[in-house]
Parts: structure tokens; C-alpha cells; sequence
């Protein structure tokens, strides 16, 4: 079969944008961990890597306008709609030119400019804020529509079930966009559900459910764009289940004793950036050697990020008492 | 506006509050379960809001608190002025994570990048056999919460001007208003036009000077009913209403104690750590050499409101032991 | 058709009971409106008159060591679990001699002894609690299943999700009984959840969802009965729905303006205690005069209550000190 | 249980008093998130229970805190002595439905039908970059709740000997840990075999005659390095840990205070309606005349808790702050 760029049915920036969002997650995200190993930073540091199709494909159905509720394992959903790296390093490092001013942390990035409403500490918290910010769409007569990403764990929660009743009740345009990995923690999903796919969950609220290969980041695009499409056609909230893993410990120092190795390597034989390099490079979109230099930026704009970081003074002490109010 | 002058129950005050804003304003909306005309609110302090204003700005919720005031956050954060209203205090159990994890807290770990205007609306106090779970008064929760503002009106008229600012306010800012005083008949004249009340500003209900009773809410109209009582037998009592808890007007209330000497609070809440505890602590603490006598506290007693109108009275204050309070202070009568 | 008592599966002396039953909670809802309009009573009283079936059906299905937990619309639920007339009606008075010397009051009612762990004034609490004591049937050996009756208004709270998912991922014997009377307060269920049965909603746990009529006694009893055989044999819970229609107001006192007068008139023409009247008649279980009997010996019991209650005494205001602590 | 004297860390003595309970009385059994092995809690508080006592009886849950507590509160009234973990006392606010109107109310609200032996056990406190959802200390809140017992260890002594005294008590206790303290590797030797350490009896750490220092948790780790600090400059601090702050041993408060007349009050949480506006209350009130300065209170910020260790160094108060507040009220030393 001769290579067909169209064949995979996006304009070929598109698909260079995506990859290259794919590996900005990826660095950022091998570059925190080394730097938290080392010491560095303080703090506790979940990682994205693993999920990048989940984060780029979700984020790539999105206009700017739209917003996003991400969680603790929240770098890559940021990367993903546009956060910069340097701002999100300076924010890790505790940096007063961080976006957060040394305030928020890894758990707690926000750029209200480009739709970020928030990592957040709190497993489900993020869910009916974006329903929220779906209602200030429909009230103030916008096109926006929000994305709330969430985990397997927190599908548990009781935020879960009331953001989903009320998104549906209201036919409001929120994607519900689960990270399924398979695991809360150390605590993997059998124990913690009787269901086979979260997507089912849909049912209860008259929404539909998709579930997605998570680590195909060109299915998640689709599905959250349909879903997207129809929220903003006011066909309501859509439950889109990303099958996905995360490739390291739940946080940065966890050995993972409780995944069988097997079961970590099999995932990671399926690792969305290569996955979507094969793609790219079959349909003569992107070969190895141009992959290969798109990582490099990447790694040269992640350590330009340390740099920055780095380079940043600390907060003033007496600056941790302002911004309680406004 | 009306330029009328206008007589107003505490109930009318905080419905024409809300009536006002949402003409004024069309990013406020309010949302809340069973808020929505023909009911009007189980208190039907929203009532004829949705009639004017409609079902899309005056909404009907499932009965799902978190959700309820995390999508009034999710409003504040993107263009909007959302009042929630949570039915009654001890309901706010159930949204405490929203409240104090992410709307009172959202602009501070964002280092400054937002304002969150949103207002959450609830009611508490008992005096009406509601019991256990619907009688509570959580203020002092609340006010531990940095990031939190807290209001606490005990007129119509201050009702009315609170409400205003509180909805004009670029923070969360939890409204509690009594049950008691929303079914009270007792109307009064309010100020023409816009009538807003500022945060963070006391108001001396009574002057006084042998004695500051610092009451908030319902126990305002309690403390002031026993000091009429006491000026007969030639006490002074001054009575001082903080109206917002937080931000706390405590220089307002340190000069009426440096001026008396004698200082009870007196609240509804439990006493155990409650709004009183934080009064004492500031007086005993900044106003130590004007006291001449203990600070008194007279508050809701340690113990879960029960149902029985004999035993409820016995759990919350009354004038009896708001006076017995001030006696004390004085150094017995 | 010549009669026959058999026709109804069960020993007649088990309809009888349960028809004494609805009649108990009939006539003890009436008679508390009556006293509560005269101003006798204090505090709220949401009645549930037009939920016998689903109150008599469940509890019918119950050995005494199992449990329920209940509502802030409770009396039905606890008379049919076996509670006192004339306790209960004292709490509703608030004297000493009731269920809880005053302090509880009608949302608050309890009777440990017979596995009545409360009804609840905060919509949706019960259920979690009746998955604890599932729990601890389970780790103390015991046959014991637990029951959770809440409403349709309450399977929008979050701690409905959270009960039924632990439940279902402990396999624990809970019986899930929502009395979907179509409205929360003043808001009809369209306008708090976009789906046409609540039972849909067990799927979301891998737990069986049954619809069931329940203005029909006997239905109640069957499904709920099946229910709690799976639970005891170690099925895990059950999702039941139950149809019906309050008769009056949310509480005493509320007119009731929400709802459109000819649905409460269709409502009241399927009288849960009529129907059944007419079924134990055309089995010959019961006629229209021993029918009668019932109800005047029951309301006879509920004079008595009354008159327990109004010859009771207040509580010392000293004991509204007692019982914070153990 | 063994007879040989031990040595236990803070942790270790919170996971003897677990494992020696379960052993004890086989009505007890944990619940939480990711408590049970290979992972033995967030914290390794609970590592080796669910191997040694099965996963029937130390049970991994999944992220549903209002469940948690719940089924928790179902087990307490059929028989059992649930030990629920919530992970971090921030995360408490989603269960304060079922904490503070079933738990704490549900014996008085039956008009003492029943007994409701549970604890729940969290940990809170920030000096690890936690920022403001993980690293709240928000023991005033359920100091305001009758019904709640109130247990804050700061030893490996104390965290062994009143964990087991919680479980086996028969009201729903509180149990509030410090992250700092569950990873110090201070060890210290507790008595043989059980060691129960009553519930509402404070611990005077140090003794002293110029100065008493009421502290809980952590603090009273640092009051007690500046105690030692200001002994070399002739200073005497009394360090009183109340250990339980509901019930609180107020007599041992006041008999401190009677004897010094100074007073601080040290703690983590948010000053404003923090513990230390009840102790200051109290003292205010029943040590009037006793008192020779104001009581001061050293305590956390009236801000979140920011990420940044600089910042959050700035918030929570340290051995200077504290050594600032003993020579404020010592009149400047
Ligand atoms: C309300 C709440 N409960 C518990 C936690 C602790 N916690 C942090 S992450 C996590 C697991 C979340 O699992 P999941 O939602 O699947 O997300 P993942 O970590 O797998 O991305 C838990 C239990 C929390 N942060 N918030
Ligand atoms: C947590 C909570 N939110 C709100 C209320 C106020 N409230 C009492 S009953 C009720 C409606 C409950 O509806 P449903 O569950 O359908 O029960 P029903 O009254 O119809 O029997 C509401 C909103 C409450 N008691 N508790
Ligand atoms: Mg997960
Ligand atoms: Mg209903």
C-alpha cells in the first residue's frame, strides 16, 4: 500500500501537532520524574506517561475556547490544551514565575487563559465544575463546551454520579472523559467496581457511553470530537471511557508492587507514542528521523523549561498571605 | 428600582436582594432544589424569581449538593454570579469539599489567576422542632475557612444590603440566614433604591455602656429584647451585630468593650469551639486591660438539637440566659 | 372463578398481616395529619399515604433480625418493620415515652431491637449505613440481609452511587427499595434525571435493577422477597424500584400545587390498600365487612397511641443533656 | 501480646495499637482506601494487617469517603468497631454527612438507644509540600460537633496508647495523625503489654513555672525543642499536650496556668476559630484573675496552604513563631 497522508483523515499539522504534544508530555513528564527523584522538587508528582493519547486526543477535539478539569495526574491534560512547559516547571519547582506562584504545585496548575480550570487534589472534584462551566456556556449563549478528566478511582465517587445526573438533566455540553487505568492507587478496579466498562455508567444518566483504546491517540480524537460536535449541538453530555495505563508507579517513588510485571509490560508494548509514530510513518506522514528530531525539540524545550525554572527566584515569604482574597 | 420607600420582612429583604441583582446583573443566576416558582423555595425566599426571571436563570436542581455548588463554582470561574442555595445548613455537610477544598481555595492556589464571585445561600437555627439535622448552626465552620466570607444577617434591612454586596462580591461568600427570622412577620422600612450593606462592617444596634453583648443572627433580636428588659432596672447594654463574621469588623467590636468593659457573646451555634470562642479570644486578647470581667460566652449547649420543644429550649439561648449572661459580667444584679 | 385463598401463593395469615399493616400506617398517617394541622404536633411530617404497598411489601419479605433504614417520610417503613404505635406516636409529640425520649422527633424515629437503624432527615444517608450493617452480617456470620428504602429524589445524591457500587463490589446482601413517588418535594423527576426508570441505574454496578408496581402489595412482596434470597445467598445486592404516588403533600401543610390535579386523582384510583382489599376478596381471603374490621380495630390502636402519647409526659429539660456521649 | 519492652516510631505504635486490638477483640476490623498489602496505606500505617488479619477484616475500598464512613457507622450499630482510614483530613468533607449528622448525633438523636463504637482515623498537617487539599489540620471543626470525640497523639507512646483506648471506646472518635509525625523516625520505648492511654487525660510534657504552653499534634514537638531553647536563658516552660481535644482536660489546663499566669497556645490549624480559640476562651474566662498577659495564640495562617516550602514554611508556625509568642507573653524577654 503506498503511504496516504489523507488516510488517516486529519491535515497533516494536525497530526505533527498531536505528535508533538504526545512528546511534550512524555519529556515533561521523564524530565519531573528525574528531577523529583533527584530531589529537586518538592512535594508529591503523579505521572502521565502511559495515557498521552488519552490527554492529546481529547485535548485535540477542542477549540481554545473550551475548557478543561483535569486531576492530580494532571500534566499531560495541561500540556495537552496548551499549558506552556516553562510556567508548569516554575509552578513544580515552587517558582514565584510559576503559573500558580509557587502556591498550587503539581496537583494544582491552572491557566484560566486557555480554558485550564484546574489539576486538582481531590479524586473527583473536577466534575461538576466543568458542569458548571458547560451551564456558563448555555447561560452567557457560548459555543464552549468542557471536558472534565477523571479516573477509573474516581468513577467511584459521588461527584461522579451528581455531575452526571445534572449534565444530563440539564443537556448540557460536557465531555466526561475517563483515564481508565486500572488502577486507584494501589488498588486495582475489581476491588473497587463490579463492572466491566465505566462506559456502562452512562446508561444511569441517559448519556451515552463510548469506550476507546486509550492508547490510540486518533480514536480518542474521534470519539471526543463526535461528542464534542454533539454537545455543542446541544445533544448533552457524552461518557467517554479511554482504556489506558499509566507506565510508572502512582506517584514518583512508588514501586508498584501491587501490578504483576507481566501486566506492566504488556501495556507498555502498546505505548501510545509509538503506536501513533507507526500510523504516522505508514501513512508517509512523519518518518523516524523526523520523529526522532521532533523529540529532540521537545527535550531541548523541557530543558529550556528547567532552565527557567530554575532560574526563577522563590516566592517572597510575605506573598503567602495575599491572593486569599480578591 | 423602586424609589418607594418600601416595608420589608427578612424574607422579602433577601428576595428583593436577589430580585434586584438579577435585573441589575444578567451574569447572576441562582440555583438551588425546589427553588423555582410554583414553590418558591421550602422557606419561598426565591419566590416569584423564576416567574420573572425564568427557568434557565432560576433553576431547579436534582437533590445533589456537591454537584449544586460545584456548578455554581464552575459559573464563578467562567463569567458568572451564581447564588446557590443549599436548603438548609446541615446540608452543607455534603458540599463541604466544593466549599472549602475548591471555591474557597481556587484563587488562592492559582496564585491570584481568578476571582470566584459566587454566594452560597443556606439557613439555619432552630426554634422549630426541625431536630438533629435540620436545626444546626455551622457558622463557625465556616469561619475557619480562609479564603470563605460569612454573613449573618438578623434584620430585613441588613438581609436586603448583605445579600446585595454578598452577590457583588468577587469571593465565596457563605449567606446564612436563620430560620426563625424567615418566618418572621416583623417588616421595616428600607432604604430607597440601591441598598447595600458593606462586608465587613458592624453595626451597633443599641448603644450601650455598661455592657457589649456581641450577638449575631436571631440571638440580635434576643439580646436586644433583653436589654430594653435591663434598661428599666437601669443596666446599659450595648449590642453589637458583627453582620459579617468574616471579615470580622473587630475593631468595631474591641472599641464597645473598651468603652464597657464587660463583654458576652452570644450565638446559636454550639459553643464548643464556636463563633464565641474566637470573639473571647480577641477581646481577652486585645482588649485585656479594659475587661473587668470575664467574657461571657452564652451559646447553643454541647449537645445535638433535639426534637421536643421542652428539651430544644433548653439547648438554645434564651433571653433568660442572655440576661442571666450580662448579670454575670456585671457581677450579679 | 370460585375463590380460592391459595391463589395468592401465600398462607392467608400472612395477608392478613400485611393488610393490618397497611391499614396500621393508614390509619396512624391520618390521624398524625389530623393532629398535626390541629397544631398538636411539632416539628415537620411528611406522610406516606400511598406508599403502604411498597412499605408492606417490603418489610413482608423481612425476618425480624434483618434491618432497614429509612426515611424523613419513614412511618410507613417503620411500622411495617414491626415499630410501636404508641411509641412512635409519643416521639411524634415528643414525650419520654417515645421511640427516643422526645429527642428524634418523626424524621428521627429508631428501634434498634427490631432492626430499625432509622429513619434519616438527610436524603439519601441511609444507604450507606444499610451497606455497613450488610457488612457486618457478613463478617459476623450471621444470615441477617439489610434493606434501604429511599426516594427518587435521593437516587441523585452521591451516597446512592457510593452504597450501591460498595455493595456491589462486596457482593454484600443489601436490598436497595427506591419508592419512586415522581417527585422531590416540588420537583417532578424529569427535572432531576433524564431517565425513565431509576432501576436502569443498578447496571452502572453490575446490579440487578427490577421494576415492580408498587401500589401492588403482593409484587412488592415477590420481588423484594427474591431480592433478599439472592442477597442471603451471597448474590450481592439488588436495585428495586418501586412505582408509587404520594397521596398528600411533601410535608403537612404544603398544598401541593406542583402537581397537576388529575395525576393525583389517576394516582389515588389505584389505592394501594383497595387494590389489595379487592384481590384478598376474590381470593376469599377477606371480605368487605372483616375488611372493615381491621381498619376500626387499627384505628382503635391508634387512639390508644394517641392517647399513650397525650398522657405521656415531657421530658425533663435536664435529659437534653444526656445521651451525647455513651 | 509481647511483654518485652518496645521500641516504636509514631507509626509504628499507631500499627501496634491497630494489630493488637485486632487481635484482641475480633469485632474490630479496618476499612479505607489502599490500607490493606502489598501497599498498607498511603502512609505504611497499616502495613501487614490485611496479612495478618485477612482481607475480610482490613479492608482496601474503593475512593467513596462517604461510603467509607458510612458502612462504617452500619457496622458500629450492629455490633462491630469499625476503624475507618480516611486518607487525608482534607478529604473528611466529603463525609461530614455521615460524621457529624449520623455518626456524632445518631446515639442522641434515639434518645440513647444505642452505642456507636468507631473510629475514624486520618492524618493531616503540612511541612511536605502538600499544599491546600492535602495538608489541612482541621481538628476544630470536629471539636465543635457534640456527639465527636476529638484524639490528637503527638508521641509514639501516646498515638499506641490512645488509638487502642479509641477503639475500644463506645462514641466515634476522631483520630487525627500528623503526616510529619508518621514519617519521623523518632522512636521512644512504651510500657509492656497493653498500654491504653485514657481519653481526655492531657499530658504535661514538660514541666515549668514561668510560662504554660498548651500544643498539640507536632507543636508540642516544637514547644518543647524552644522549651529546652529558653531554659538555657532561665526561662521555665510548662508544655501541657491535652492529647484529647474533646474531651478536653480543662483542669489540667487551668491548674498549669493558675500556676504560671501565662499562657500560649500552640497549634497548626487556621488561627481563626481554631482549638486555640476555645483553650484561649476558656482560659479568658475561668483563669480571669489569674492571668498576668494576655493569652497568645501561635498558630496556622488564616491562608491555605501553599505548595511552595517557602511559602508554606511561612504559614505554619515554626520554633520562632513559637519562641515569639512565649516572649510576647512574658512580656519581651
Ligand atoms: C477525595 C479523594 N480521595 C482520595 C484521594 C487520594 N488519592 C489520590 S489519587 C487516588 C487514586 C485515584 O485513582 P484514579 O481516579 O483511577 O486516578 P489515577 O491515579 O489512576 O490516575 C487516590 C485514592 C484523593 N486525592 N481525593
Ligand atoms: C441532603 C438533603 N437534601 C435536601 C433535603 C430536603 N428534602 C427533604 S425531602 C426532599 C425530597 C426527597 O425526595 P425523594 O427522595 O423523592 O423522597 P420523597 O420525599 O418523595 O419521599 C428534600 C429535597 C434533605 N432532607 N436532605
Ligand atoms: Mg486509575
Ligand atoms: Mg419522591
Amino acid at each position: 500500500m503506498r503511504p496516504d497522508p489523507a488516510s488517516l483523515g486529519l491535515p497533516p499539522a494536525d497530526l505533527l501537532h498531536m505528535h508533538r504534544k504526545m512528546w511534550a508530555i512524555r519529556a515533561f513528564e521523564e524530565r519531573a520524574i528525574e528531577l523529583f527523584t533527584a530531589g529537586e522538587l518538592p512535594g508529591f508528582l503523579h505521572s502521565q506517561i502511559g495515557q498521552e493519547a488519552t490527554c492529546v486526543g481529547t485535548c485535540a477535539a477542542l477549540d481554545p475556547e473550551d475548557w478543561i478539569t483535569s486531576t492530580h495526574r494532571g500534566h499531560g491534560d495541561i500540556i495537552a490544551k496548551g499549558g506552556r512547559l516553562d510556567r508548569m516547571m516554575a509552578e513544580l519547582y515552587g517558582r514565584e514565575t510559576g503559573y500558580c506562584r509557587g502556591k498550587g504545585g503539581s496537583m494544582h496548575l491552572f491557566d484560566f487563559g486557555l480554558g485550564i480550570l484546574g489539576a486538582n487534589g481531590i479524586v473527583g472534584a473536577g466534575l461538576p465544575i466543568a458542569v458548571g462551566a458547560a451551564l456558563s456556556a448555555r447561560l452567557r449563549g457560548t459555543a464552549q463546551v468542557s471536558v472534565s478528566f477523571f479516573g477509573d478511582g474516581a468513577s467511584n465517587e459521588g461527584a461522579f454520579h451528581e455531575a452526571l445526573n445534572l449534565a444530563s438533566t440539564w443537556q448540557l455540553p460536557v465531555v466526561f472523559v475517563c483515564q481508565n487505568n486500572e488502577y486507584a492507587e494501589s488498588t486495582p478496579r475489581r476491588v473497587q467496581q463490579a463492572i466491566a466498562d465505566i462506559a456502562t455508567r452512562g446508561a444511569a444518566y441517559g448519556v451515552p457511553g463510548v469506550v476507546v483504546d486509550g492508547m490510540d491517540v486518533l480514536a480518542v480524537r474521534e470519539v471526543v470530537s463526535a461528542a464534542v460536535e454533539r454537545g455543542r449541538d446541544g445533544g448533552g453530555p457524552t461518557l467517554v471511557e479511554a482504556k489506558t495505563y499509566r507506565f510508572y508507579g502512582h506517584y514518583v517513588g512508588d514501586p508498584g508492587v501491587y501490578r504483576p510485571s507481566e501486566e506492566v509490560e504488556a501495556w507498555k508494548q502498546r505505548d501510545p507514542i509509538r503506536l501513533f509514530e507507526a500510523r504516522l510513518a505508514e501513512a508517509g506522514v512523519l518518518g523516524r528521523e523526523e520523529a526522532d528530531q521532533v523529540e529532540a525539540e521537545v527535550r531541548q524545550e523541557v530543558d529550556d523549561a528547567v532552565e527557567f525554572a530554575r532560574a526563577s527566584p522563590e516566592p517572597d515569604p510575605a506573598s503567602a498571605f495575599e491572593d486569599v482574597y480578591a | 428600582m423602586s424609589a418607594e420607600p418600601r416595608s420589608l420582612t427578612y424574607r422579602e429583604g433577601l428576595n428583593a436582594a436577589m430580585a434586584e441583582e438579577l435585573r441589575r446583573d444578567e451574569t447572576v443566576l441562582l440555583l438551588g432544589e425546589d427553588i423555582a416558582d410554583p414553590f418558591g423555595g421550602s422557606y419561598k425566599t426565591t419566590r416569584g424569581l423564576s416567574d420573572e426571571f425564568g427557568a434557565e436563570r432560576v433553576r431547579n436542581t436534582p437533590i445533589s449538593e456537591e454537584a449544586i455548588v460545584g456548578a455554581a463554582l464552575g459559573c464563578a470561574l467562567t463569567g458568572l454570579r451564581p447564588v446557590a442555595e443549599v436548603m438548609y445548613v446541615d446540608f452543607m455537610t455534603l458540599c463541604m469539599d466544593m466549599v472549602v477544598n475548591q471555591a474557597a481555595q481556587i484563587r488562592y492556589m492559582s496564585g491570584g489567576q481568578v476571582r470566584v464571585p459566587m454566594v452560597v445561600r443556606t439557613q439555619g437555627g432552630a426554634g422549630r422542632s426541625s431536630a438533629a439535622q435540620h436545626a444546626k448552626s455551622l457558622e463557625a465552620w465556616f469561619c475557619h475557612v480562609p479564603g470563605l466570607k460569612v454573613v449573618m444577617p438578623s434584620t430585613p434591612r441588613d438581609a436586603l444590603g448583605l445579600l446585595k454586596a454578598s452577590i457583588r462580591d468577587d469571593n465565596p461568600v457563605i449567606f446564612l440566614e436563620h430560620k426563625l427570622l424567615l418566618l418572621d412577620p416583623y417588616a421595616e422600612t428600607v432604604p430607597d433604591g440601591d441598598h447595600v450593606v458593606p462586608l465587613g462592617v458592624a453595626d451597633v444596634k443599641r448603644m450601650g455602656t455598661d455592657v457589649t453583648v456581641i450577638a449575631t443572627s436571631r440571638m440580635v433580636r434576643l439580646a436586644l429584647a433583653v436589654a430594653d428588659e435591663l434598661a428599666e432596672s437601669g443596666v446599659s447594654v450595648e449590642v453589637v451585630d458583627p453582620r459579617t463574621l468574616v471579615p470580622l469588623d473587630e475593631e468595631a467590636i474591641l472599641a464597645s468593650v473598651r468603652k464597657t468593659n464587660r463583654a458576652v457573646v452570644v450565638h446559636e451555634g454550639f459553643e464548643r469551639n464556636g463563633f464565641g470562642a474566637e470573639v473571647a479570644a480577641l477581646i481577652g486578647n486585645r482588649a485585656f486591660d479594659d475587661l473587668d470581667a470575664p467574657v461571657e460566652r452564652v451559646a447553643g449547649a454541647n449537645a445535638p438539637i433535639p426534637f421536643s420543644p421542652v428539651l430544644e429550649n433548653a439547648v438554645i439561648p434564651n433571653e433568660a440566659r442572655i440576661r442571666a449572661g450580662i448579670e454575670k459580667v456585671l457581677g450579679g444584679l
